[in-house]
């Protein structure tokens, strides 16, 4: 131990110029004020033979900024309490601030891995306000590109699952589909991940012949290689049995808690915007809407081969796109400045993590009052409360991996 | 002379430090050893008779210390490269030929670090809790033969000593996991504790038949039991201790999947999440080390420790020659190889350069004296490799030992690459359950059958 | 736009409505006050011939004369969204019964509009700031609370407010002036 | 709908602001304040000050090597026999035990393994992995152990937006990685709040609370642009010595990166 690394000279956590009493109050796991509700109060106070745990904000397997308060019996979870809005970036306040067409940049970044839908909804219900009808090539081209992002989405979600359980070969393997993809994407939207992509009434850019050659490419052995990628852990004894019959949940309770998404259709519940509530083109084309767990509700391992099965479906959406894609503008006429007639609009799409909603107030001026975003994972993380008492630490990872959560639009 | 001068010009800096070191090795090297074997050896072999047990102790910890540094960084850039090769990635190609000095690199780059307590911690065990987990790891190379005669100490309880001091190994990873002061650091250290404690019962229970077998504890004995054929290898009298050995021996070392005690997506690093700098680099390599050490294990007991899986000398009988015997002993060559160690390097580069410089017109001289004097150094070795794996029994050893060990870290680093991590309980229940019944059927077996061979 | 819903829910909740029921594209609005909330959602819940299981959405609204609350419910019975509106709450201390015995996943949501807003929902449970730091004092979705480029919307001309605290906790109202930036 | 709010005449002056003010409120500040008065102290919590203000986040064995206003004097030779090279030791930990001249050595081994910390706040997390994985390959330059512990990480890539409830743990997160360490900035939100700067909640750069080393802009940037910048680093790893002058608290770019 040299002079310049002694311990006891390191500026330590309680120097008031690094950061502020709630900042530190953040990093002991018992908040420095007095419990405010009963929950709180419940759950702050230890019996014998429990300690708590701080995960994250920085942890490998929460995801991203998430940070859950486990309380734990030696291994056992007793109870936990997930603490949000470490990634909180006020979207709806920018929303209500910026006009039409920047809102669609300013949701963008929400759900980072699949973006396209976080512009969808709420192009859609700008497009309801405005009365705005939209070619059906655009729609065509939405569908097609939006189910291409489903696919990736679905395919990291496999990696992050192997990656949380400790197998380092898969996520690799996820990223490697993945990045074909939005290179893809990025082809003819022109970003990788936060593609600026939908419009008011339409599609920024049609498709180009980079886009479909490397789409043709793709398609030519998606199959072959999503086959591979489940091989790549169905087989595996140790992921079975660590996915079985962990955080089991059953469809009714699953509605109660407001589920939605994979997770809810894992449960039981053949519950699909997409089918439930038809949008865009999605009635024209064939696909099934996959459920597994039945009367005894879905486990984690459930929930991640919905996901897979999922990945066949989008394959033959996007099959049918390419066939029965129709001529024809892309970009309804609007004029450039957009002031909708006062109202109200809510739409809601189908995103890879659940029913992914838009609620807008218009009042006359270019800038909505009011723009709400109903993030499905921001639900589907409340259950991880349900489904990780009792369990082993090591669980914990499977099921939140399970729930798939994304950061970003937990905390908008 | 210009020749020469401008080949040594022409060389680039790695050229510069290799080739003097080659002259070194090649003639000043032996030289010295002729030298050494004819006048120094004879006196300090006179002084050192007395008391042989002190020499060949300190020599042995000095080798083994030595040797288990190297083994690690080996180890290490097996992993990165072969999991990289897993992963389809190319893996670290900057630092050395095809990145062969990164893990080198990281270690210094480990020690030179700001070593680090944090406030609370305890700083004495803080500070020396990786010391013993390193000092158990390199400890275990003592009693492991490397090749006839090639073994520190051969106690004849050699594995007791083994199982004593590779439990005490845990006893450092709990302290580490304790004095750090951190909730996840304890988990690790405990989670450790639990694993290697039971895991213990089954890894020695799996052994024993085979103890029965070779009626020895020694090493030392169960390697040489093992000689002749791969069929005498105890492997195939013992298959089922040698998989429960094997299964066992992973949990011990801490390895996938049975990493629980430094499990990245639940508990951050396990024991080591705040060891920082040196000490973080001792547990680093002692976990590497560990890995060499089960394998060498493995080789030791079930798989013919340096036995060649074929018995040449008795296919040599079969054929009717008589088996081959070379003795090298350079002291009774006298000085003729002094002179000859002077002469033969320089002729056999003129004469392996002249190929080269005949093949292009357009090639300098200069390289191919460079590229003759290369070929020579290969062939040079290769003949020198030849007559020693020939005359040196324990050079075959040490060649057959070493193979095997890295082949089955080869296995355990591609078991690294793939497998998921299981859960404790998973674990626990895998040892109590299923490992253990196993070993005693095993042991109750094999005495049986001792006991009906003998009657 | 159905009609058959809009017939239905005139005939079940003809009381309750404080308003006419508005249909545009595919949603269904009725407007309720914040009192007979978990009467009339319950009702579309159980009703055999409504059945309104999924509950898509649940925010707040600052109108800036008042506050609303807002659900948007799916049902298998109806194409339509189904949007309630419990209207009319004070801004000064909104108070609206909460869905968490109904609908348990709409506690975080009851979170964030308490958060964003500071409309308080009896019944919730856990009613804690969900996003913003614990000692946070103003509701940053209210209409009074501007952003820093917003001098223009804001009343004080020149004064750039960021942000003005309404929080039903503390009486006295509590104005935090943005830093200058270097 | 009436857009003009209640209580408008409630516009404080500023005299009346510094009374009124409470740490409460300081929490509750918006964009800049929180990350300004993260970094003052209790007693001179004046909200009006510029928020460039001196290194806090870590206490050096020799105060002056953070001294401003001095040039950089950055190269070995001028560095040998200057007392600047003393003040290497404020930085580099323990290298006053090494002599002057295995420097080079030191900063080569250290420039070929820069392990970055596995942390991730966003959006360019997503790319940061896609930079570790097949297709673009970090590990190429003895980059890919995520360390997921930062007392083992010698690189902080910050990718993703910086809130101001996440700056106090970031803050932290750079504390316990130990010296030698670098930033490095990962995307649009980091460097300079990209399209979340107007927001009430997030960060404008985050230089505005830790040292930053280098800056890759992008939003996303694309892996290989992380990667460049992670060539960058190892550059100046081995070039500038460990002298950082412009190391204090505030936004400042490297003019040489």
């Amino acid at each position: 131990m040299t002079a310049s690394g002694t311990p006891h000279q390191h500026p330590s956590l309680d120097d008031p110029r690094i950061m502020l009493d709630d900042q530190i109050g953040q990093f002991e796991a018992v908040p420095p004020y007095p419990p405010r509700t009963e929950r709180e109060a419940e759950f702050y106070s230890l019996r014998d033979g429990e300690m708590f745990v701080n995960m994250g904000p920085q942890h490998p397997s929460t995801h991203g900024v998430l940070r859950v308060v486990l309380k734990l019996n030696g291994e056992q979870v007793v109870d936990l309490d997930p603490v949000l809005g470490y990634l909180h970036r006020g979207v709806e306040k920018l929303c209500e601030n910026s006009d039409y067409h920047h809102i669609i940049s300013q949701i963008d970044p929400l759900e980072y891995v699949s973006s396209l839908f976080m512009e969808w909804a709420p192009v859609m219900a700008f497009e309801k306000l405005l009365d705005v009808e939209v070619p059906r090539r655009a729609e065509y081209i939405r569908v097609l590109t939006g189910e291409l992002l489903r696919v990736s989405s679905h395919v990291l979600y496999q990696g992050w699952m192997a990656l949380d359980l400790g197998g380092l070969a898969p996520i690799l393997y996820s990223f490697i589909e993945r990045d074909e993809i939005v290179e893809m994407l990025a082809a003819v939207t022109g970003q990788r991940m936060l593609f600026n992509y939908f419009r008011i009434g339409g599609v920024n850019g049609d498709l180009n012949h980079e886009f479909m050659s490397r789409l043709g490419d793709w398609m030519s052995r998606a199959a072959k290689q999503h086959e591979a990628n489940i091989g790549l852990l169905n087989e595996n004894e140790i992921f079975v049995r660590r996915m079985r019959d962990i955080g089991r949940l059953d469809g009714a309770t699953a509605l109660r808690m407001g589920t939605s998404g994979p997770n809810l259709r894992a449960s039981g519940v053949p519950f699909d915007v997409r089918r439930a509530h038809p949008y865009s083109v999605y009635p024209e084309l064939e696909f099934d809407i996959p459920t597994r767990g039945g009367n005894g509700g879905g486990d984690s391992l459930d929930r991640y081969l919905l996901r897979l099965d999922e990945v066949s479906q989008s394959i033959r959406i996007i099959d049918q796109c390419l066939h029965n894609m129709p001529d024809g503008p892309i970009m309804a006429r609007l004029p450039r400045l957009l002031r909708p007639r006062p109202g109200r609009a809510w739409a809601a799409v189908e995103a890879p993590r659940g029913l992914f909603g838009t609620y807008v107030i218009s009042d006359g001026t270019d800038q909505p009052f009011r723009m709400k975003i109903h993030d499905p994972s921001f639900v589907n993380l409340q259950l991880v409360g349900l489904l990780m008492k009792n369990n082993l630490l090591a669980d914990t990872m499977a099921v939140m991996a399970s729930l798939d959560p994304v950061m970003g639009g937990i905390d908008k | 002379m210009t020749t020469v001068n401008r080949a040594w010009g022409h060389l680039s800096l790695r050229g510069k430090v290799i080739i003097p070191l080659l002259f070194l090795v090649l003639i000043v090297g032996p030289i010295v050893t002729i030298l050494f074997a004819n006048v120094v050896g004879p006196w300090l072999a006179d002084l050192l008779g007395a008391n042989p047990q002190i020499v060949r102790f300190v020599v042995a910890i000095g080798g083994v210390l030595l040797f288990s540094i190297p083994a690690a960084f080996i180890i290490i850039y097996m992993e990165l490269k072969v999991i990289a090769f897993m992963n389809l990635r190319i893996g670290p190609d900057r630092v050395g030929p095809k990145g062969a000095f990164h893990s080198l690199v990281a270690g210094l780059k480990v020690l030179t670090k700001e070593d680090f307590t944090p406030t609370g911690a305890d700083h004495i065990v803080f500070t020396w809790a990786p010391v013993l987990v390193f000092l158990t790891a390199v400890m275990t190379f003592l009693v492991i033969p490397f090749g006839p005669g090639l073994v520190g100490q051969d106690l004849n309880i050699g594995l007791l000593y083994l199982f004593a001091v590779g439990g005490m190994s845990v006893v450092g990873l709990l302290l580490a996991g304790w004095a750090s002061f951190n909730k996840y650091s304890l988990l690790g250290g405990l989670r450790a504790a639990a694993q290697v404690v039971s895991y213990e019962i089954p890894l020695t229970l799996s052994v024993v038949g085979l103890i029965l077998l070779a009626g020895t504890l020694s090493l030392n004995r169960i390697a040489e039991a093992q000689a002749g054929w791969f069929t005498d290898w105890y492997v195939f009298r013992q298959p089922l201790g040698a998989l429960i050995f094997f299964i066992a021996a992973t949990a011990e070392a801490n390895r996938t999947p049975f990493d629980m005690a430094e499990a990245d997506s639940e508990i951050v690093a396990g024991f080591a999440t705040e060891y920082s700098g040196m000490r973080f680099g001792f547990l680093f390599f002692a976990e590497y080390v560990n890995v060499f050490i089960i394998s060498a294990l493995l080789v030791t007991l079930f798989f013919g420790a340096w036995n060649a899986p074929v018995d040449i000398n008795s296919i040599l009988a079969l054929v009717g020659l008589s088996p081959i015997a070379v003795t090298l002993d350079p002291a009774s060559l006298g000085v003729g190889p002094l002179f000859l160690m002077l002469v033969v390097p320089v002729v056999l580069t003129v004469i392996f350069a002249v190929p080269f410089y005949l093949a292009r017109s357009t090639r300098p001289a200069w390289q191919a004296l460079v590229l003759g004097f290369l070929l020579f150094i290969l062939v040079a070795v290769g003949l020198l490799f030849l007559l020693a794996y020939i005359g040196w029994p324990w050079m075959a050893g040490l060649v057959w030992f070493m193979g095997k060990s890295f082949l089955f870290v080869y296995v355990f680093v591609w078991m690294r690459g793939t497998f998921p991590r299981v859960r404790i309980d998973q674990l626990m229940g895998f040892a109590w359950k299923w490992l253990l019944p196993a070993a005693l059927l095993n042991l109750f077996v094999t005495a049986a059958a001792i006991i009906i061979v003998k009657s | 736009m159905d009609r058959s819903l809009r017939a239905r829910l005139e005939a079940r909740f003809a009381g309750r409505l404080t308003g006419p029921v508005r249909q545009r594209h595919d949603e269904t609005e009725i407007r309720i006050r914040p009192a007979d909330v978990i009467e009339v959602l319950r009702t579309l819940h159980d009703d055999p011939e409504l059945e309104f299981v999924v509950l898509a959405d649940l925010c707040g609204v600052d109108t800036g004369t008042h506050m609303q609350v807002v659900y948007h419910l799916w049902s298998a019975k109806t194409p339509d969204w189904l949007r309630i509106v419990a209207d009319g709450m004070p801004r000064e201390d909104p108070r609206c019964p909460s869905l968490t015995g109904l609908w348990p996943g709409a506690e975080w949501m009851e979170r964030e509009t308490y958060d964003m807003f500071g409309i308080i929902f009896e019944g919730n449970r856990d009613l804690r700031r969900i996003y913003m730091p614990p000692d946070y004092t103003s509701f940053p979705l209210r209409k009074d609370f501007y952003l820093a480029d917003d001098a223009a919307r804001s009343p004080g001309g020149g004064v750039r407010h960021m942000e003005q605290t309404q929080a039903p906790a503390q009486a006295t109202p509590r104005v935090v002036r943005r830093t200058v930036k270097a | 709908m009436a857009l003009t709010p209640d209580g408008a005449g409630e516009a404080v002056t500023p005299d009346a602001l510094a009374a009124d003010v409470s740490p409460a409120a300081d929490a509750a500040d918006a964009t800049d304040a929180t990350a300004a008065s993260a970094l003052v102290t209790g007693s001179e919590r004046d909200l009006a000050r510029p928020l460039v203000v001196p290194n806090t986040l870590w206490t050096s064995m020799r105060p002056d090597a953070y001294r401003s206003g001095a040039p950089a004097v950055t190269h070995l030779r001028e560095l040998e026999g200057s007392d600047l090279e003393l003040s290497d030791t404020a930085r580099w930990g323990q290298l006053e035990v090494i002599p002057t001249k295995a420097d080079l050595v030191v900063d080569l081994i250290r420039m070929n393994s820069l392990w970055p910390l596995l942390s991730g706040l966003a959006c360019c997390a997503i790319e940061m992995m896609s930079a570790a994985t097949s297709k673009n390959d970090m590990d190429r330059w003895g980059m890919f152990p995520f360390r997921a512990s930062p007392r083992q990480a010698d690189v902080l890539i910050v990718a993703g937006t910086l809130t101001t409830k996440m700056a106090g743990p970031l803050v932290r997160l750079w504390e316990q990685m130990p010296e030698p360490k670098w930033c490095v900035a990962m995307g649009d939100c980091t460097c300079s709040g990209g399209r979340y700067k107007r927001s009430y909640s997030t960060i404008e750069g985050i230089d505005r609370v830790m040292p930053v080393d280098v800056y890759v802009p992008g939003c996303p940037p694309r892996p290989e642009g992380l990667i460049y910048g992670m060539m960058k680093l190892g550059q100046l790893v081995k070039e500038r010595r460990g002298q950082w002058p412009e190391h204090k608290i505030g936004p400042n770019v490297p003019t040489d990166v």
